[in-house]
């Protein structure tokens, strides 16, 4: 293990960032936990967007204090490593705050080791409910997975939507976004007439798009994590013409992920999405952050809700440093993160002080082509969204 | 009377359309030296997979000591004395001789399912098997790899391994195939010394050997047994001329 | 080395072969060195550890015996699972226990695998052991109520370690924890590897189609030796739950399964050392790159394989021999000496 | 009936991507788990060909399969050649290596987000008859499918080449002897062989997706067809990738509860019933 190990520390050495600073000039040091390698790198892409353009907004600092950033690559659904690297922003770059966490099985992982060491962690996206119910030092600025589908089932009961078919990815989000639909659709009085949970590495739609022409249902809700899948199902649903034979499309905004719309393409057009970000939300606040954004991305890469999570989860972190005074003691940040209220890009949002999980608006969507270039366009909304998720 | 040591009722094997064995009965007598001649193709190697439980019979039984053992796989054949060797060596390339054969002996001793001790710590296992060694003359390649060894030694210890399970009953599947006259004439003599009480059944191209060291000798052609007796009127057996003699020239 | 073979000087010449070497003794120095050496890397170590461990489970079935298979992480899983529900189900915490359940948990499953696995060879039984692999991946996957899928199975906490040391954030007690299981199961697979058993699965894996006829059964030597590698993968799965206090449905994962088989191949099969030099270099190389470069180290791990396969065939180990020759030959000036 | 038809389209892709490992490991014997990397280079060349450029999709699948084929035997004059003689475990190690270089190139080249491809209009939508919907695009593929199948068969089935390749194969020296130049042999099989890997790739686009993943995604698929089929043998991987496509297809429909459970549990099921596969021969 000596020499390997060895050559492990002097890269630490050589890339590390050194402790300088004392007093007031300490920096605030964050370990952004995520995906920078593998099919999910543009995830970490996507948080260092959003965190580098509110620290060049406000000269690299939070609260007065210089800011230092150690970035760790935990690769997708991690949960060991992603320990690990925790454990090891602790003890080793003694980091002040964790940030990033794209999966939830990675942030349930952080969160036990945030608890112990108590070390606030910020989750800038894993969007499975029981994250911040896990561990007191968990605050959430992204979203859950109940949240943006919940508002979806109410949308289409007010629709007139009776019959509703379920598809989703046969994995934890998936199933948590069936249940949520399903509650929230049955509550309203709508039936769900059939689910299918599809495995995640699906090469071919065309058996279950099948069997939910063959049911003939009013609509079709899917979810599915943002990459191949949508657009594999919108073609295949496409081929067989679902929307012809008079079944709506329905879906969480994973479906139409501003990141990858363009690859989508047309069928995507029509399909309406519920989700908390779109790049063509109407505020000057966006129209800002994204122009500001898209420039920092470079040309590879358009900004979506992973960036904006980044950036808001800084401002609450600046904010809660004010409301501390620049004290950087977990426990104090994780009361002043409590309750925050502040305008986001995507509109306004707030730390619920009591589960620290978002409240937001989640705004339903249509796919549209916008000068050109295809687009979420926000067209209903529903103010105020808790995770149904919580008590 | 006393049941034949290894014995074959009408057994026959088939692959596919083609037959391979065809209902050969076969007795061999305790204490004999058997020779199975016949040319290329006539199903003598079959005959000895058959025999060793390598192949499942068509139909047909074989028989061990009076005993049927049809059913049986190879390694429980081999734990009732019957052991056989490879026309083609099958060997363990990246083990030493002593390694090796230490290995065959200690699976005869029952040993082969010990997981604690060391091998090598097996006192009667080493010194078993080191003798073999030194019977058998490669007492000098003992520590060598058997990947590095010559052919000739490569052979014999093909024998070795055979041996070391102290059959009583030995298969011997052209054993001198591809070594030099003068060599198989020495393995020969050092399989006589050392299997003075094994039934072998020997399967063999060189006639001089065979009628040098078998007692009985079998004819097989076509997959069925067409003569056995001595080795003198096997020679002299015209039928035996005409399929079997005159054809091995041309090989 | 000419000359007769007396009876008694061969097994003299052999009888060593179980004492530990010089080389051997240093290596194990190691994670003591790195104990004081990185005291901020435990966590890192640890996780080196049970790979070492996992990929040493391999060796035992691909390295010695023969058997191929990319699905090994099916007894890592099961082994990780039955860790993680002892605490979480039965409020049993203690790790020792945890550990044993593990075993036998895996020893249960490979038992019960081991006569799909048997049936062929080679690519058919790769690619059976990935069938394995992938439906119990499948089972947990729809059994989330059970396991807690992807996110996790909640409660899994362990008590102190003999009720004095308990899991600190520095990783300490982990890391002794992992690395004296590690030397305990490594001694005893190294006894197995010396012993007759072991010799005959050697034997199996040079050639299969030979020990029947030495009266060995091959196939029931195979079950074991799978059954005994998948009570060690299990272990190792359960020092991945008891040390990170978590278990997910990735402990189950085809990449998992990968990553271990190359880890082994990039150490050297068949030797043990093979399977702790491969994960000390694999998982260092992995961190090292992903500090320096995370959006592309896998470019460079990649290609360090391809190096490694032309440039250094069998591993490093394999690598090792060849440079220890080449000095040894040089030094004794003995040329080719074999 | 659709159902049946969607599993044989399904099937059909799934051997055109897969034949050409039937070629490289089946024939050849080079555990080439890069195979899935040679196919995404054919996907790319065809996305980039359509969209980029605006090329007809069957010139951009030709030149998805050239140079799929041109990266074929640049990589086996440079490298793979070096392995034949090595173990199985090496060319593990090897062929994973590319698969991670691989995919740190396309990463690095396109991106991680999945290409889109936009297909010609007369190769979208469906034909519908009274008892059976036909998707175009799935007719295109098993008409591509036969015809590969058909190809193959003559050209490495029957021909002089396929016995020089067996030869070349099974007794190296031999063919030496008898006058065949064994690496020319080698070099052209490995061409064939990342050829259909490309074709399959430009091909499975529309079906299959297309980013940087794809090599490790599709690896255990590939796979399966090969050596449920039996190595080396076309008729296998083609039956195969049938049985599998209708399988999987007719599984998701009826008990999609099951989701795929189905494919593995029919692979280990043929395996357990025939270790050496559909059409292997079996080792004695």
């Amino acid at each position: 293990m000596g020499r390997s190990a060895r050559i492990v520390a002097a890269a630490f050495v050589a890339f590390g960032v050194s402790s300088a600073a004392w007093a007031d000039e300490k920096p605030v040091k964050i370990g952004v936990i995520a995906s920078y390698s593998g099919p999910y790198a543009d995830y970490g892409r996507q948080f260092d967007t959003g965190i580098a353009l509110y620290l060049k907004e406000h000269d690299g600092k939070l609260a007065g204090r210089p800011v230092e950033i150690v970035r760790k690559d935990a690769p997708g659904a991690a949960p060991d490593l992603a320990k690990r690297l925790a454990q090891e922003l602790v003890v080793k770059d003694k980091v002040n705050v964790f940030a990033g966490l794209d999966f939830s099985p990675n942030a349930f992982a952080v969160g036990a080791i945030a608890k112990e060491a108590k070390i606030p962690a910020i989750v800038m996206n894993a969007s499975s409910s029981a994250i911040t119910t896990n561990s007191p030092y968990v605050a959430r600025v992204s979203f859950t997975v109940e949240q943006v589908s919940d508002p979806m089932a109410r949308w289409a009961a007010k629709q007139g939507i009776k019959k509703v078919y379920t598809v989703v990815a046969d994995y934890g989000p998936g199933k948590d976004s069936e249940t949520a639909f399903e509650k929230a659709f049955v509550a309203a009085g709508g039936t769900i007439v059939g689910k299918v949970r599809t495995p995640l590495s699906n090469p071919d739609f065309s058996a279950y798009v099948q069997r939910i022409k063959d049911e003939k249902p009013e609509a079709v809700f899917f979810f599915f994590p943002s990459g191949v899948l949508p657009p594999a199902f919108l073609k295949t649903a496409a081929e067989r013409g679902l929307q012809e034979a008079g079944i709506k499309l329905i879906a969480t905004g994973e479906a139409t992920d501003d990141s990858y719309l363009a690859a989508t393409g047309d069928v995507a057009l029509g399909l309406i999405t519920s989700h908390h970000y779109s790049r063509v939300h109407e505020s000057e606040k966006n129209k800002a952050f994204f122009a500001a954004a898209k420039a920092l991305a470079g040309n590879d890469l358009v900004p979506s809700y992973f960036a904006v999570a980044a950036y808001d989860g800084m401002a609450a972190l600046d904010l809660a440093l004010r409301k501390t005074g620049g004290d950087l003691d977990g426990a104090k940040i994780m009361e002043a993160l409590k309750g925050l209220a502040f305008e986001s890009p995507r509109g306004p949002i707030e730390i619920d002080a009591e589960t620290r999980d978002i409240v937001q608006t989640v705004y339903i969507r249509r796919t549209e082509r916008v000068n050109g270039e295809l687009a979420n366009v926000e067209f209903d909304r529903f103010d105020r969204v808790r995770d149904p998720g919580k008590p | 009377m006393t049941a034949p040591a290894l014995e074959t009722r009408g057994l026959c094997k088939a692959f596919g359309s083609f037959v391979a064995t065809n209902a050969v009965d076969l007795r061999i007598a305790a204490g004999s030296r058997h020779a199975v001649i016949g040319p290329n193709g006539a199903g003598k190697t079959t005959l000895v997979n058959l025999l060793s439980g390598l192949f499942r019979p068509t139909s047909g039984t074989v028989h061990i000591d009076g005993q049927d053992v049809t059913r049986l796989g190879q390694h429980e054949r081999v734990r009732r004395g019957l052991t056989r060797t490879f026309q083609i060596n099958r060997l363990f390339a990246d083990m030493t001789v002593l390694e090796s054969v230490a290995m065959a002996v200690a699976e005869r001793q029952g040993l082969g399912r010990r997981f604690w001790k060391p091998l090598a710590s097996y006192g009667a296992v080493m010194d078993e098997a080191a003798q073999l060694i030194e019977g058998l003359r490669i007492a000098d390649a003992a520590h060598s790899r058997t990947r590095d060894l010559a052919y000739g030694k490569q052979r014999i210890i093909e024998i070795a391994l055979a041996l070391a399970s102290r059959p009583r009953i030995l298969l011997l599947d052209e054993p001198a195939a591809g070594i030099p006259t003068r060599e198989s004439r020495e393995l020969f003599a050092t399989l006589a010394d050392f299997s003075a009480d094994t039934t072998i059944l020997l399967i063999e191209h060189d006639m001089d050997l065979v009628f040098r060291f078998a007692d009985r000798v079998s004819v097989l052609v076509g997959g069925a047994l067409l003569v056995e007796d001595t080795p003198a009127r096997v020679a002299s057996h015209p039928l035996v001329k005409e399929v079997y003699l005159g054809t091995a020239q041309h090989v | 080395m000419t000359g007769v073979v007396s009876p008694m000087a061969a097994p003299a010449a052999l009888r060593g072969a179980g004492a530990w070497k010089p080389a051997e003794l240093l290596f194990w120095t190691l994670p003591v060195i790195g104990w004081f050496a990185f005291p901020e890397n435990l966590p890192l170590l640890t996780q080196i550890a049970i790979t070492a461990l996992f990929a040493l489970s391999l060796d035992l079935v691909l390295g010695v015996a023969g058997m191929v298979t990319l699905g090994h992480a099916a007894f890592f899983g099961v082994g990780a699972y039955a860790a993680g529900m002892l605490p979480a189900y039965l409020g049993i915490g203690d790790p020792l226990l945890g550990l044993v359940a593990a075993a036998a948990a895996a020893a249960l499953a490979g038992a019960l695998t081991s006569p799909l696995m048997l049936r062929g060879s080679g690519l058919s039984q790769l690619m059976v052991s990935v069938g394995i692999n992938a439906m119990l991946y499948e089972a947990a996957n729809k059994a989330t109520e059970v396991t807690g899928g992807v996110d996790g199975l909640p409660g899994v906490e362990n008590t102190p370690l003999f009720g004095m040391w308990s899991f600190d954030l520095y990783g300490r007690t982990a890391y002794v924890y992992a690395v004296v299981v590690l030397l305990l199961l490594f001694w005893m697979a190294r006894r197995v590897v010396r012993s007759p058993f072991g010799v005959s699965l050697r034997g199996i894996r040079l050639n299969a189609a030979r020990m029947p006829a030495l009266g060995v059964p091959v196939n029931r030597r195979l079950a074991v030796v799978w059954t005994l590698a998948a009570a060690y993968a299990g272990v190792a799965g359960a020092l991945l739950t008891q040390t990170t206090q978590f278990v997910s449905i990735n402990v189950l994962g085809f990449d998992r399964s990968a990553e271990v088989l190359l880890i082994l191949i990039l150490g050297g099969a068949g030797h043990l050392y093979g399977a702790l030099v491969g994960a000390v270099a694999y998982m260092s190389i992995h961190h090292l790159l992903a500090d320096i470069d995370p959006e592309f180290w896998q470019f460079w791990i990649g290609l360090i394989f391809i190096v490694v396969v032309l440039f250094a065939r069998d591993g490093a180990l394999g690598a090792a021999a060849r440079i220890r020759d080449l000095i040894r030959n040089l030094i004794l000036g003995r040329g080719a000496s074999r | 009936m659709t159902i049946l038809f969607d599993g044989i389209a399904s099937g059909m892709l799934l051997f055109l991507i897969s034949s050409g490992l039937s070629v490289t490991l089946g024939l050849m014997g080079i555990i080439n788990l890069a195979h899935g990397a040679f196919a995404m280079l054919g996907g790319y060349v065809c996305v980039v060909a359509l969209d980029r450029y605006g090329i007809p999709f069957p010139v951009a699948v030709l030149m998805a399969t050239l140079s799929a084929a041109a990266a074929g035997v640049a990589l086996e004059r440079l490298v793979y050649r070096r392995l034949y003689g090595a173990g199985q475990l090496d060319q593990v190690l090897f062929s994973i290596g590319l698969i991670f270089v691989s995919m740190a190139l396309a990463r690095w080249l396109f991106g991680p987000q999945p290409q889109p491809i936009r297909l010609p209009g007369w190769l979208q939508g469906q034909v519908q008859l009274p008892w059976i919907e036909i998707g175009v695009y799935r007719a295109f593929l098993i008409v591509l499918g036969l015809v590969v199948a058909v190809t193959l068969h003559r050209a490495v089935g029957v021909t002089r080449f396929g016995a020089r390749l067996r030869a070349a194969v099974d007794r190296p020296a031999v063919a030496r002897g008898l006058g065949i130049d064994v690496d020319r042999v080698f070099v052209v099989a490995f061409a064939i062989g990342s050829a259909l890997a490309g074709l399959g790739g430009a091909v499975g686009v529309e079906l299959l997706g297309l980013d940087p993943s794809f090599p490790l995604r599709y690896l255990v698929y590939f796979l399966i067809v090969v050596v449920v089929g039996g190595s080396g043998s076309f008729e296998g991987s083609l039956v195969a990738s049938v049985l599998i496509g209708i399988f999987d297809v007719a599984g998701k429909y009826y008990v999609p509860q099951v989701g795929s459970f189905i494919i593995y549990t029919v692979m280990v099921v043929m395996l357990i019933v025939r270790p050496q596969g559909l059409f292997g021969r079996p080792s004695p």
